[in-house]
């Protein structure tokens, strides 16, 4: 990845790296030759540490995309909408934003051929959300002026100097799983394939931790997670599996989930929200990143991810499956006593 | 997997007196059970317990379903959520559904919310998915006899209660 | 295999050639019997007949005692095995039968070990074939009536020995020593054991009914695993045939007596010489002594 | 705001005898939306359900809620009654104060606060019922009946002489089934084939019967009214068409196996008819047993048949129909009486169950009628018939009474007393039933013939020399008896099929612990199953004789007749609907449908101006059963079920809970 | 079979079925008189009672009558009834039972020499821990008067060794003797606990089987 220091940041005049400008020039290509109508990609954000998605409409505004350490939001539930307009669309997508799209796709929500996949090779991404919270606590109120990767170090810049967060630290929770950072099966592939690291085995750890507990301490766990939540539903917005025209809790008559908010319904909301995706969940973690009073919810989508796969041997339960593992059954499938 | 609590031990004080749980007026609380039974064999199987005269604890209200395949896990949820201490989800034994394969889609999916229920905080021995056919009058009536003392032992249901949310 | 040997009383007295003819087979077959330290009566029909309880506490007991052991109890007298078999089974299917025995007993029981009978450890747990290598003389077609009267087999869901009605475990033996079991009726048919004193005229009626049946189906030899259906067949013979004035004489072994000759034993060593109905005729014809 | 009116059973006492109405009235007084509440002795009696009539117009009802027995018992009559008073029948709820209550608490107290909390539940689903009309669906005018026997013969007749065309399938290679078996039938001591034989004719040259023997259903898909069924006929390797069943290829056929009609009594070739007036009496080749099939020579058959009927290369045939109404008419099996160590375990051959006697006593038999005995042929002079074996027996047999045991013990003991005079003819019973007409007076004329009666269960049965010796008590007199008996007939009780549990799951039809098939109520609609369109004739619903079986025949061709009288079938409305306002069209609830109701269509709409098609699911309210799994399938609620639907549901559960 | 009438409504001790279904642990009521024990007991033919009489006699109350009967002491405890019955009967443990409430009541066993050879059976094992044989047979014959049957066997078996002389007595003896004092306790509070029930059906019965019999 490389690139100073200085146009890390990303700002509109920038010099690209290399990536970056391969994948701009591509999408103005794209854009000129009508093939896509739109083009789908990341913008700078609102901090060095994050960027934002950015429709692309005219080839020469596709010198605005971005390609770097922080393009971690996935882009593939913004194709929901633009399934409404005619023509196809460009999209970049990482390999965990491959397996949105094919739940998408799987769930004849996103029609494939609408869709022009262009895969990069991701190097793991930064989570903002966990850098900015320890600068808070190192040098609070300072805003970040500059940030960037350098041979596996984010080095951030604020106002009393310069910070280093070595990978462990910087990555984001997903990435720590990511088997083959390259996605597989796309129209086309800019920049180079990236080597894959060691990525750690999905063993369901963080699971089994509240498992363990015993039935009362979950229950007074669970309580003081869902206490936090506004019920935002920033977590059902960002989700691939949550593809439904108009979602239960927005219905009115009946009313799944009433609009009170109190212990009861939080907790009808997030049984709701896992059962609703159990089976479906692809582990790609947004829910978790975008919630802004950080409830562990991949905690929750594990949790049935592990019982369906010991339930009914489905050894990759966060792949989109051939046959959807509740909508199946065997005539020997586990009983209760 | 998640401890599941011995007997009472982990649901706080044993529940004398008029406790978050209890109904008003009955000095000692009483297991209050929802029973999901399905049209063609459980609701049948509870009709004979009728017409057998068996005698089993009142504690169990039964909703008729087509099917048991027809329960939809936030029922069940819901119910928790409104005050209940059990809940019995009742079909035909698998390969003799009336809609041939309604109770296998049951198997699956409850087998699976009981375990989540359970990893939220919920005893498993809160949620009884069985099965009873239409000639099987005495199961129904052993099958509510043994949950109500299950269910008596674990005490009223704390998990999901706004009560215990104005508490702490 | 090594067992817990219960030998019962009778072993050492009516029955001694049921004991010293097991304990030389065993010995020839490699079947380690470790006698129970200190064992006591089983109780037989007299304990049942009295209280249910003390019929449990009694073979509790010796049964406690081969828990310790860590082995499995093998009975060779067919009311021990009944009673031992009865105490396990109601020890291990009901909580309160346990409490009741363990408080009369003064110690713990919880029915770990075992029971079974002797002809069941030979020929099926031990096996026909670790026997047959060790065979030295064929029966020559013997013609042997397989006597099991009633407690080896009854009640059938508590002893689980053999089929009740039709029980085949002897009869594969005979014919694997090379004798011929004959097809007769009454295999099962109870000889009167406990009435043998009290009503000993009962026990001759019987007696003759089974010995007669034998005697239709062409036996020369009738084979016994129990210390009661002995008695009451060779010991009460001679009786029973002035009181009915009928003539059987047909020799009564037990089993491990038969075996015993057909593994080469002498005679002396399975105690052939203290049998009322002469037992060594028929074995010179087949040349077998 | 709903106008509903609760009505409150007194079920004389079985309802009132521990709730307390009075209370529960109290209750349900105050109830939201409840405007009339109202007590009766007997709601479903005519006064009863006048009085629904008359809450209603009077206080304008728009719903109803009667507190009573089962919905089971009386859903249909109280929205019959709900719909003589104007209000859609859908309106109604039931709640179950009876046998979910009243029968089964003691404790009033405790009876009164369920019921209570029972008619709240019936209260809160009624606000959400909407008025529903009951669908019309087509009407296939072809029967199927399954079981060629005297039942299975029974019904196909009433059915195509009504008109209709029907469908008889049989596994044998000739309908006549266990009847074909008998020799004389009780009471009457009519020929069985005499008076078989007609009927069996009647069925092949009836024009709207299709005979299909040696066939077997595979399949069956579908619904009442529109079964979709495959069956399977197994190759005959004889061409019917060409077949005159002249008879000359079983003549010459070298070979001879046991013949399973004559339960191996006799020999049959290779290539056989099972029995003289088999119908259609057309040969089948087993070509299990056949040379040809298993080293390619013999052909002696082909080389004899005067039609070139044979034809070894015929191969199974998998027909697929469509058909409105099905028969199950399927018959029964004997009890094993392997499973009686004390009765020989099956071993003797002198020790033969019933249907061996009636093999024996007939003249068609593989003794042409002398009764001898199996091991040596030798003509008995003493015979025991020993009933109940098997049935009335917790411990090794079956804990029913077959019903018929007893008769035809009596008719056997009539036979052998005609057939071979002076010989000596025991039977052991434990209770001569004879509950039908004419026959007491058939017991009393065997017992005339000088049959010895014994009352008590036999012990056990041993063979001595060349005579079997029956020991049995005599518990009239409390004195053991002993008989030598040259030959021992078993009466083995009535067992079903044993495919028969296979059979059901095929139809989707339920069955007991003994695989009887389940009729939906014993003793109001024994002829009907709870599958709608399938019906039951015969023994396999349950032990019975020849006249409750045709009986039974003739009313499962009634029920049959009477849905063929309708073009349409109303169908219950209670089916799955789609909301495709909500439907996201990602049909995830398709797969879910055991019976492929759910489709996909393209619905077209204006959106901001625009007009968009999209894709939404679809429910075929022919197909649909309403068992509602696919509603749990559809995450947003587009998928509901009309009469369970997600609102009503709910709404119980917290009426239940508060 | 006594011939006398049976007065069901006063002649009988309706709670005597549900006694002896608690003592012998099995469903009396369920008999249903097929006679299947009867043709299978071997000892029939000496009984004054066949084994389904007994239990028709048991299920109408008939107490007196079952608890003087001489079948219940001539049952040889075969098991082929019980494991015949099509009802699942266990007519056996229900001969042991009645035999315990006869003795229990007081009743005087009508075969005074089977109840005394159980009595002495047991005071020898309790005694030394193993069954004597000769001491049984000694002992047995003074107390039953029986002095000169099976002489003929006697001697034989001496000479053949089988009649050891000494008994063997086994080291655990104390724990025998308190496991029969024990047993000797419950069955006493059984019989205070019965006989509360004896005072009633007393009253309505009429007159006490006379005391004595030899049963220990």
């Amino acid at each position: 990845m490389g690139g100073e220091l200085k146009t890390a940041s990303g700002g509109m005049t920038g010099v690209r790296s290399g990536v970056g400008s391969e994948l701009a020039e591509r999408a103005a290509g794209l854009l000129a030759g009508g093939e896509v109508r739109m083009f789908l990609g990341y913008g700078a954000g609102r901090t060095p540490l994050r960027v934002r998605p950015r429709h692309v409409l005219r080839p020469e505004a596709a010198g605005g995309l971005v390609w770097n350490e922080f393009c971690a939001p996935s882009l593939a539930k913004y194709l929901l909408e633009e399934q409404e307009e005619e023509g196809r669309v460009g999209v970049l997508v990482k390999a965990c934003d491959l397996r949105a799209v094919k739940r998408l796709v799987a769930d004849r929500r996103v029609e494939r051929e609408r869709v022009l996949l262009v895969g990069v090779g991701c190097p793991g991404v930064v989570d903002a959300g966990k850098v900015e919270a320890l600068l808070a606590r190192a040098v609070p109120g300072e805003m970040v002026e500059e940030a960037g990767v350098r041979d596996g170090v984010l080095v951030v810049q604020t106002r009393s100097g310069v910070r280093e967060f070595p990978r462990e630290e910087y990555l984001l929770e997903r990435c720590l799983h990511c088997e083959d950072p390259n996605p597989r099966d796309v129209d086309l592939f800019v920049g180079p394939e990236v080597a894959p690291w060691p990525a750690r085995p999905h063993d369901y750890a963080e699971v089994a931790e509240v498992a363990a507990l015993g039935a009362a301490e979950r229950a007074a766990y669970w309580d003081r997670q869902f206490a936090r939540c506004l019920r935002c539903f920033a977590c059902r917005n960002v989700c691939p599996a949550c593809s439904c025209r108009e979602c239960c809790f927005d219905v009115w008559e009946p009313m799944w989930l009433p609009r009170e908010v109190s212990v009861s319904e939080q907790y009808m909301f997030h049984f709701t929200r896992a059962f609703h995706v159990a089976g479906r969940c692809v582990d790609c973690g947004e829910c978790e990143r975008v919630c802004p009073v950080g409830i562990p919810l991949m905690k929750l989508n594990r949790a049935l991810q592990k019982e369906i796969a010991e339930l009914f041997g489905v050894e990759r339960p966060w792949e989109p499956q051939e046959k959807e593992p509740l909508a199946m059954y065997t005539p020997d499938d586990p009983d209760f006593h | 997997m998640p401890v599941n609590e011995p007997h009472g031990a982990a649901q706080a004080a044993a529940p004398g007196g008029a406790t978050a749980g209890a109904r008003p007026g009955t000095a000692e609380w009483e297991p209050r059970i929802i029973g999901f039974c399905c049209n063609w064999c459980s609701y049948a199987g509870a009709d004979l317990a009728g017409t057998s005269r068996l005698e089993y604890p009142p504690t169990v209200r039964v909703i008729r379903v087509p099917c048991s395949g027809r329960v939809n896990p936030q029922f069940i949820v819901r119910a928790f959520q409104k005050g209940a201490d059990g809940v019995l989800v009742a079909g035909c034994h698998p390969g003799d559904c009336h809609y041939s394969t309604g109770n296998y889609f049951t198997r699956r999916r409850l087998q699976v919310a009981r375990r989540f229920l359970e990893y939220l905080g919920i005893d498993p021995r809160r949620l009884r998915i069985t099965w009873i056919s239409a000639s099987e009058g005495q199961k129904f009536a052993d099958t509510v006899r043994e949950m109500t003392e299950e269910v008596r032992a674990l005490g009223p249901n704390r998990v999901m209660r706004d009560e215990l949310w104005a508490a702490n | 295999m090594k067992y817990a040997y219960f030998p019962g009383c009778s072993l050492s007295g009516t029955a001694r050639e049921y004991e010293r003819s097991t304990r030389a087979v065993a010995r020839v077959l490699g079947l380690e019997l470790e006698e129970i330290p200190d064992w006591s009566c089983c109780g037989a029909t007299s304990a049942h007949a009295t209280d249910k309880l003390l019929s449990l506490a009694l073979p509790a007991r010796s049964l406690a005692r081969a828990d310790e052991m860590g082995l499995d109890v093998v009975a060779p007298c067919a009311a021990c095995f009944n009673r031992l078999r009865t105490t396990v089974h109601a020890v291990r299917s009901d909580r309160k039968v346990r409490q009741e025995v363990e408080e009369v007993l003064g110690q713990p029981y919880a029915a770990c070990s075992d029971a079974y009978a002797l002809p069941d450890v030979i020929v099926n747990r031990h096996g026909l074939d670790n026997i047959v290598p060790h065979l030295k003389k064929s029966l020559g077609g013997l013609k042997v009536a397989c006597y099991y009267g009633c407690l080896l087999v009854r009640p059938s869901a508590v002893t689980a020995f053999d089929d009740p009605e039709d029980p085949q475990t002897m009869d594969r033996l005979v014919r694997a020593l090379g004798g011929e079991p004959v097809v007769w009726p009454a295999k099962t048919e109870c000889c009167g054991a406990s009435l043998s004193i009290t009503r000993t005229r009962v026990v001759w009626q019987l007696a003759a009914q089974i010995l007669t049946a034998a005697q239709k189906a062409g036996a020369e030899a009738i084979v016994v695993a129990c210390p009661f259906c002995q008695s009451n067949l060779d010991m009460r013979q001679v009786q029973a045939q002035k009181w009915s004035g009928r003539r059987w004489n047909i020799p009564v072994y037990y089993f491990t007596q038969l075996l015993g000759v057909a593994l080469g034993l002498p005679p002396g060593e399975l105690g052939l010489e203290s049998h009322f109905v002469d037992p060594l005729g028929v074995l010179r014809q087949k040349a077998l002594v | 705001m709903k106008r509903i009116g609760v009505f409150l059973c007194h079920c004389g006492s079985n309802i009132a005898g521990t709730v307390d109405i009075d209370r529960l009235q109290e209750a349900v007084r105050r109830m939201p939306g409840v405007v009339y509440v109202e007590q009766n002795k007997y709601t479903c009696s005519e006064p009863g359900q006048e009085q629904i009539r008359k809450g209603i117009k009077e206080h304008r009802l728009d719903r109803v809620v009667v507190a009573a027995c089962s919905p089971r018992m009386h859903e249909n009559t109280f929205r019959r009654t709900v719909e003589s008073a104007g209000l859609n029948p859908y309106l109604l709820e039931i709640a179950n104060v009876r046998e979910h209550c009243s029968w089964v608490h003691k404790d009033r107290e405790e009876a009164t606060a369920k019921a209570v909390d029972l008619v709240r539940r019936a209260v809160a689903k009624v606000v959400f019922n909407r008025p529903l009309q009951k669908a019309r669906i087509p009407v296939e005018k072809r029967a199927l009946v399954i079981g060629g026997g005297i039942a299975g013969i029974q019904a196909a007749l009433d059915i195509a002489d009504a008109g209709h065309e029907v469908w008889l399938v049989e596994k044998e290679p000739s309908i006549g089934g266990r009847m074909a078996q008998l020799d004389k039938t009780f009471p009457t001591l009519d020929c069985s084939l005499c008076i078989l034989t007609p009927k069996m004719v009647d069925v092949a040259q009836h024009p709207n019967i299709r005979l299909l023997t040696y066939s077997q259903v595979e399949n069956v898909g579908g619904y009442v009214g529109n079964f979709e069924v495959t069956i399977r006929k197994r190759a005959r390797s004889v061409d019917e068409s060409k077949c005159t069943g002249c008879g000359s290829c079983w003549a010459k056929c070298p070979h001879k196996v046991p013949s399973e009609f004559d339960l191996g009594l006799g020999q049959r070739k290779v290539i056989y008819v099972p029995f003289p007036q088999a119908v259609p009496n057309k040969p089948v080749i087993d070509r299990e047993h056949c040379v040809y099939f298993k080293t390619g020579k013999c052909r002696v058959c082909e080389r004899f048949c005067p039609a070139g009927a044979i034809d070894f290369t015929q191969e199974d045939e998998l027909i697929t129909e469509r058909f409105g109404a099905i028969v199950a008419a399927t018959g029964f099996d004997l009890f094993d009486h392997a499973r009686y160590g004390e009765y020989g375990a099956g071993q003797d051959p002198d020790i033969i169950s019933g249907l061996h006697f009636e093999r024996l006593v007939n003249a068609s038999g593989p003794t042409e009628g002398k009764i001898k005995r199996p091991s040596d042929g030798k003509v008995p002079r003493s015979v025991a018939f020993i009933t109940c074996v098997g049935s009335r027996d917790d411990h090794k047999g079956i804990s029913y009474c077959s019903r018929v045991c007893c008769m035809y013990t009596a008719k056997h003991a009539i036979l052998l007393s005609e057939k071979v005079p002076g010989c000596r003819s025991y039977v052991f019973y434990m209770d001569m039933r004879t509950p039908g007409k004419g026959y007491e007076e058939f017991y009393k004329r065997s017992q005339e013939m000088g049959t010895q009666y014994v009352r008590g269960r036999v012990a056990r049965i041993y063979r001595e020399g060349d005579h079997l010796v029956v020991q049995g008590e005599d518990t009239l007199l409390g004195r053991k008896v002993l008989v030598e008996a040259d030959m021992v007939v078993l009466a083995t009780g009535i067992t079903p099929r044993r495919d028969a549990g296979e059979l059901a799951r095929t139809l989707g039809i339920s069955y007991d612990q003994y695989a009887f098939f389940n009729e939906a109520h014993p003793k109001l609609r024994p002829v009907e199953t709870n599958t709608a369109g399938i019906y039951l004739a015969g023994a396999c619903q349950g032990p019975k004789d020849i006249p409750d079986a045709v009986a039974q025949a003739s009313g499962a061709a009634a029920k049959v007749t009477a849905m063929f009288s309708k073009d349409t079938l109303t169908a219950d409305p209670l089916i799955a609907t789609v909301n495709e306002a909500i439907c996201s069209g990602c049909l995830w609830c398709k797969p879910i449908c055991p019976y492929r109701a759910i489709d996909e269509k393209i619905i077209t709409e204006r959106v901001r101006g625009r007009t968009v098609s999209r894709r939404v699911a679809t429910v075929n309210a022919g197909l649909c059963q309403g068992c509602g799994a696919c509603t749990v399938a559809c995450r947003d609620g587009a998928m509901n079920l009309l009469g369970f639907s997600n609102e009503q549901v709910l709404a119980e559960v917290e009426a239940l809970c508060r | 079979m006594s011939k006398a009438v049976l007065h069901l409504s006063e002649g009988t001790e309706p709670g005597f079925l549900r006694e002896v279904e608690q003592e012998a642990g099995t469903r009396v009521s369920l008999c249903y008189q097929c006679g299947k024990c009867a043709a299978s007991c071997p000892v029939s033919f000496v009984m004054d009672l066949e084994p389904y009489q007994v239990m028709r006699l048991v299920q109408l109350g008939a107490r007196d009558e079952v608890l003087r009967s001489r079948t219940i002491w001539l049952c040889a405890s075969c098991t082929a009834c019980s494991e015949r019955c099509p009802r699942e009967v266990d007519v056996a443990a229900t001969m042991d039972a009645l035999r315990a409430l006869a003795r229990r009541s007081g009743y005087r066993p009508a075969e005074a020499q089977v109840a005394l050879f159980h009595g002495i059976f047991l005071d020898n094992v309790r005694d030394t821990g193993r069954l004597h044989e000769l001491g049984l047979m000694v002992r047995y014959k003074l107390r039953s008067g029986d002095l000169f049957s099976d002489l003929d066997v006697g001697l034989p078996m001496m000479r053949h060794g089988k009649l050891k002389p000494t008994p063997h007595r086994i080291r655990g003896v104390e724990q025998l003797r308190v496991l029969f004092a024990r047993v000797r306790a419950r069955e006493a509070a059984a019989v205070r606990q019965s006989t509360g029930a004896d005072r009633e059906s007393e009253a309505a019965a009429g007159g006490r089987p006379e005391k004595g019999g030899e049963g220990r």
